[in-house]
């Protein structure tokens, strides 16, 4: 085990991978010489040369369609788009051509391919810099979605998702990168380097993807959350003293339904937190699935805790996050309920 | 510059509507043999006047001449004049079938055979081409069977793609066939990535994209030429200019510029254009551009200039909007004309062997549709399952899609 | 009033608008001399000239971003993409650009644009000719999203989106361009000209956005439904013999919640059913609107009948479309809970 | 074909990285005046070669030479002066300021003064550009607020975009400045929308577009020029090449073409190079293109050839990625230097009065930030209200957001 950074994390699951696998190649916007504008991959260029990993045009559609052509190749790409908010002009390429390549040939062809992108707020990055786009991911039939909250995850997540056979979806919260943020922005952050999640095993040790994390166990309200939120949600249930159950996700699709249904059919009640916009979130789908599947279980009306369906403001961050007085009030509603 | 006169918007307008005489007088066709043939490793920027010209290898008297003539037998020859008329002759039955009601939808080739059949000749196996909807002579010049074809035109229980895909959205790996999107212009920075891989893992296959006129206007094209120019991509960029996109003519896609070749300036690849409907240039054209490739020269840009003889696709009619007679009016001919002729004027085929061969080409179909109709026709006889549509969306299937399944009965 | 098919109606608003207002400018592929590949611009540019409905290039980003351009101009564009299926690659334009315009520059700009496309399946288009996207588009704050189902509606609601200040993604139910499919499609369909929704007022009469529709009043069940698929709920209730109250929502986003909170606290019960794919579609979010706003009303959990998780087959067409027959199990369901 | 060697991976690599010697010996710099001046309804095809050289007009003894040489008096090149050194004076407070931490975040135009300044002063009012976040020289040379371009960097209560955007993404309509977007190219096709829009309405206003060598790889920036080319929009399409795209060459978008204004000859686009940093050929030019839009010869495609001497942004360390020096040794120089060398040459400045305008401007720019400052920084004093976050996503707020609001507790 070594004490890491979640960027540090990510990048020594690049470098475990690229080390055993030479089908790995990564690439994106200053992913090559410089290692990226978070760092991620620096030292890479260097140690497994141009070919295997460089720096890309600026041209989104264009790194995420090479990508498919490699994979259908037989290499194994993981692409960096600078920020969630850049994947868009890719999401032609992500949505009718990743994700379809397998069904549509019938196996002839697949795509094996990571796309990773830092997503999330926190980081007065304005609208541009901040967004929360795993909806629309989620909603494409073919890619599965992944959302890490701490370095031992990113690490064993990434290699797993490095490792399937099929496109995955790969949203690192920003904020994340250095620490536990919890919302509470005027205190200052722990590190990765003292907390126990920042104890990363050494080598190629995946945690397979579709399995949710119960973060905290508890009994009045089960609190589903990924990313950012998990430690946001945590701090909600401390502060409020409600003895939350708090799963991390992790995985969004698949989702880890059984672990979710067994938790809100123990508690009868759930909040969803998440930071992107409200209407047709991802919360909206952990919603009707908890509906559908504990409706008989269910003490109060599900909640959710989302940024408005608003831009992202650059002011108003605060205002806009999600943070741990909006949940904490949400916990209190749902237990008076 | 304050009293300037009001601004206007240009839309620009084919030379010919319904109604109209079609007229080609300005299209400058230059002479058979005219256009040199460079070594496969000039420099892009010396070749710059390619991009507006026209490299043909058949002359009117349907001879074969010039630099570009060379390298094929007769036997050879025989073989593209076959593909060619297969082509053809599979693309009347699947109309006719389409009208039967046996399927839902056809594209054809009709006066674009030359493009793809020439064109399928000069890779090598291993090589991948990344096609649109209208290049079905890839696979028929490389011999997969008629009959899969047909199977998965009528999503029958013997289709390949599980009656998932639109008829002739075909896919065989093994035949250097990707698997076609029927979104426009997404496969052809898919060949670059392709290339790239080839080349990142030291190999010596290539890829060829392939793209129609009006999809140049996609971003894709830009993004395809940008990497395989940064990257100097192994690569084949074909544009298929058959001067129409359903109802739009080339002049929408194409603005300003005179040709689509010189979409490859910008980009500092090399960049030419050749008669499409001449089996000899487009295959001499492919060969030098697989070999530039293939030694490590880079992308070459190839705007095969053709003439969609046909309607967009079952869909589509094409009186609506164009002249009738302007396919008759296209002065590059017809491809399967041509090369008979040719093999006429070098004493290796006859009229009658032709009517001959048209006769045995038109059984062979038949027969395979025969066979093809016996695994069913869509939404007739034996069909794929539903069960298989929940199939293949991952390599394992999820729990989420393991429930719909249930819950669709399956 | 006219009879009129959904087309000749779509036309014909096109048509009112052009005449009223010189800025309204409408252009696509094939759009111009051909008047598109369902005619619904048919005659417009002979009518018009040819710097108001015109033929663009195949491009999708540029024929957004164009829009986007001219309606900052102060033009009112109408534009037409061909297929919902190609609007992909000019996501970004909509959903970073048109959908923030307005707030990003605090007024300062605004888009009034109309995006029209035709939506949903059952023609045996196969996956790229059956899409229903309409999940993206609520997702994105900013926009407005609207569903027609008949030919009337589609006057009335494109001349509303064509009035308004914002941007506005219009989409087609070409299922129902001629007539209102029930999913019988082994039946024949009745065409609109002897229907009364196929009853169009002439002129420039107006539906407002953001209002719903009780097709069917009922009190056993409430269905939420929009497009197609209020003629596939209207034949299971018939068929079933469920007293099931249809609501045509019309307008996805701004959603008319205080008709469907009457019609569930009336009812007790709600199926919700789409033709987009399951996870992350928009009935999650009615699912979680519902539960959120009714959730002490509700005898049974909510249903949700739509496409499945899979690109949308060619072959099994009618086993991905949610027809009456799953419709209507989905009524016994829910009300034998 | 078959024993080829084993293909490989080509990555374009700059020059000259940290540690090396910069090295512009490569750079072909044609002397100030040698590039004709063709009319402006030349036929783009004439004139290919200006896309291979570069419009100069101020020699290194800091003369006017040359065919571009005309037509601004003292009176404005000393305008221009005063502006190149507010931006300059104005971006070194505002690097300070965010250090300080009075905002989050900023980006400079160190070298690239002339480009935004010089332009802005051909275009007339009613024209419209649509910037990137490198041209708040459009905003400082139309006289916009230094005050109010400060109140948006501090998100203060007097912000103009009530806090929403993040620092320097300003949008004043008045002042034909186009609300900026973070997201990269999406304004180039937008800019040649709004001049089909200007044509459509037989208006007489033109645009310009504007888009960094990195971006040009952007598919955004094929969609414009399909779109300006097919319809002659009237619209100026600014490239600007300042060598960098945050931490990668310009060699990585342009791939292996000379150029990026040859980007313009696959279009039928008039492409021209201009010398960036010479505000007397960028006016010139940009005067030139502008005559060409309006008077309905269509769209100029001009490449700005200009150097970023400082960080992409104060998020960005350049020395991480290329030479200290490099910078000092940029073939072009420095607008500001150059400009001043030639007004004293001519004599309508001196260097006392050099020095005394730049305390002077200081002074401006320090008047300008205090009273900014008196309205609040970011996260200090008043600040724009959380119940505008909610306000303006529509004209008229829905329900749906109406509730959100409420729920937020405003
Ligand atoms: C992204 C996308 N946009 C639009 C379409 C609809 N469409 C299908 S074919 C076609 C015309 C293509 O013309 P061209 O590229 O010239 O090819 P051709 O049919 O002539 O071979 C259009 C607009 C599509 N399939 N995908
Ligand atoms: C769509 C998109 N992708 C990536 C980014 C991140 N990004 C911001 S600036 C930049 C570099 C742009 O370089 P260039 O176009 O040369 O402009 P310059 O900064 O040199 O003026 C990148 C990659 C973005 N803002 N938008
Ligand atoms: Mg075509
Ligand atoms: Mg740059």
């Amino acid at each position: 085990m070594v004490q890491m950074t979640m960027i540090e994390a990510l990048r020594d699951a690049h470098d475990v991978a690229m080390a055993n696998d030479d089908r790995v190649v990564v690439y994106g916007e200053d992913v090559g010489y410089f290692g990226g504008v978070f760092r991620v991959t620096a030292g890479l260029q260097k140690k497994y040369g141009k070919s295997r990993c460089f720096d890309a045009p600026i041209n989104e559609a264009g790194i995420v369609g090479t990508a498919i052509g490699m994979a259908a190749y037989g290499l194994r790409p993981v692409i960096e788009i600078q920020f969630a908010d850049y994947v868009y002009p890719g999401m032609d390429q992500i949505v009718s051509e990743a994700a379809r390549l397998r069904h549509r040939s019938a196996g002839d062809f697949t795509c094996p391919l990571v796309i990773r992108m830092p997503t999330g707020g926190g980081i007065f990055g304005g609208q541009t810099h901040s967004q929360s786009p795993e909806a629309f991911f989620t909603h494409s039939s073919g890619l599965k979605t992944v959302v890490p909250s701490n370095p031992r995850d990113a690490k064993g997540l990434l290699l797993a998702a490095i490792a399937d056979p099929d496109p995955v979806i790969f949203l690192e919260p920003k904020r994340l990168y250095n620490g536990p943020f919890d919302g509470h922005h005027d205190r200052p952050v722990t590190s990765w380097k003292k907390h126990p999640l920042g104890d990363v095993p050494e080598g190629n040790e995946i945690i397979p993807l579709g399995k949710a994390r119960i973060t905290r166990e508890g009994k009045d309200v089960t609190v589903l959350a990924y990313g950012t939120m998990v430690y946001v949600a945590e701090a909600a249930a401390a502060e409020t003293g409600i003895d939350a159950e708090i799963i991390d996700l992790r995985t969004l699709l698949p989702i880890d339904l059984d672990t979710i249904k067994a938790s809100v059919e123990k508690t009868g009640r759930c909040v969803i937190v998440h930071e992107a916009t409200k209407t047709s979130g991802f919360g909206a789908e952990l919603s009707a699935l908890v509906q559908e599947n504990c409706f008989y279980s269910l003490e109060a009306p599900i909640i959710r805790v989302t940024g408005w369906d608003t831009p992202y403001p650059h002011a108003q961050e605060w205002d806009y996050f999600p943070g741990p007085v909006r949940v904490g009030a949400a916990l209190k509603t749902v237990m008076e309920r | 510059m304050t009293n300037t006169p009001p601004l206007t918007l240009n839309v620009p307008e084919p030379g010919c509507r319904p109604g109209d005489t079609p007229d080609f007088s300005d299209f400058v066709i230059p002479r058979a043999g005219a256009v040199d043939r460079p070594p496969v490793d000039v420099d892009p920027d010396d070749i710059r006047d390619m991009a507006f010209s026209i490299i043909r290898v058949l002359n009117k008297d349907a001879e074969a001449v010039g630099p570009w003539a060379e390298g094929l037998s007769q036997e050879e020859l025989l073989q593209g004049l076959r593909h060619m008329m297969l082509l053809r002759a599979f693309d009347a039955r699947m109309l006719t079938a389409q009208r039967q009601g046996k399927t839902s939808f056809y594209m054809q080739h009709l006066g674009e055979e030359a493009v793809s059949c020439a064109f399928a000749m000069a890779l090598e196996p291993g090589d991948m081409n990344f096609p649109t909807y209208r290049q079905a002579g890839l696979l028929i010049a490389r011999d997969y069977p008629m009959q899969t074809m047909m199977n998965q035109i009528y999503s029958n229980a013997k289709d390949p793609l599980h009656g998932r895909q639109l008829p002739i959205m075909y896919s065989s790996k093994d035949h250097g066939f990707f698997s076609i999107s029927g979104n426009l212009g997404t496969q052809f920075v898919q060949a670059v990535g392709w290339a790239m891989a080839s080349a990142i893992s030291g190999d010596t296959r290539i890829s060829a994209a392939w793209i129609g006129d009006g999809s140049t206007a996609e971003s894709d094209f830009h993004s395809a030429m940008v990497f395989a120019s940064t990257y100097n991509a192994p690569v084949i960029l074909n544009i298929v200019n058959n001067q129409w996109a359903i109802s739009t003519f080339q002049g929408i896609a194409r603005g300003g510029v005179g040709t689509f070749a010189a979409r490859g300036h910008g980009f500092g690849i090399a960049s030419v254009r050749v008669d499409g409907n001449d089996y000899l240039a487009v295959h001499a054209v492919a060969k030098w551009a697989a070999e530039r490739a293939r030694l490590g020269h880079g992308p070459t840009l190839i705007e095969h200039v053709t003439y969609r003889a046909g309607g967009h696709s079952t869909s589509d009619d094409p009186s609506a909007y164009r002249a009738a007679d302007e396919g008759a009016a296209w002065p590059l001919g017809d491809p399967i004309d041509r090369l008979k002729r040719h093999l006429i004027r070098i004493g290796a085929w006859s009229e009658e062997r032709h009517i001959q061969a048209e006769a045995q080409i038109r059984d062979e179909v038949v027969a395979a549709q025969k066979a093809a109709e016996a695994n069913g026709t869509l939404g007739q006889g034996t069909a794929p399952s539903a069960r298989d549509m929940f199939e293949g969306v991952f390599e394992t299937m999820p729990p989420h899609l393991v429930r719909q399944r249930q819950e669709a009965g399956y």
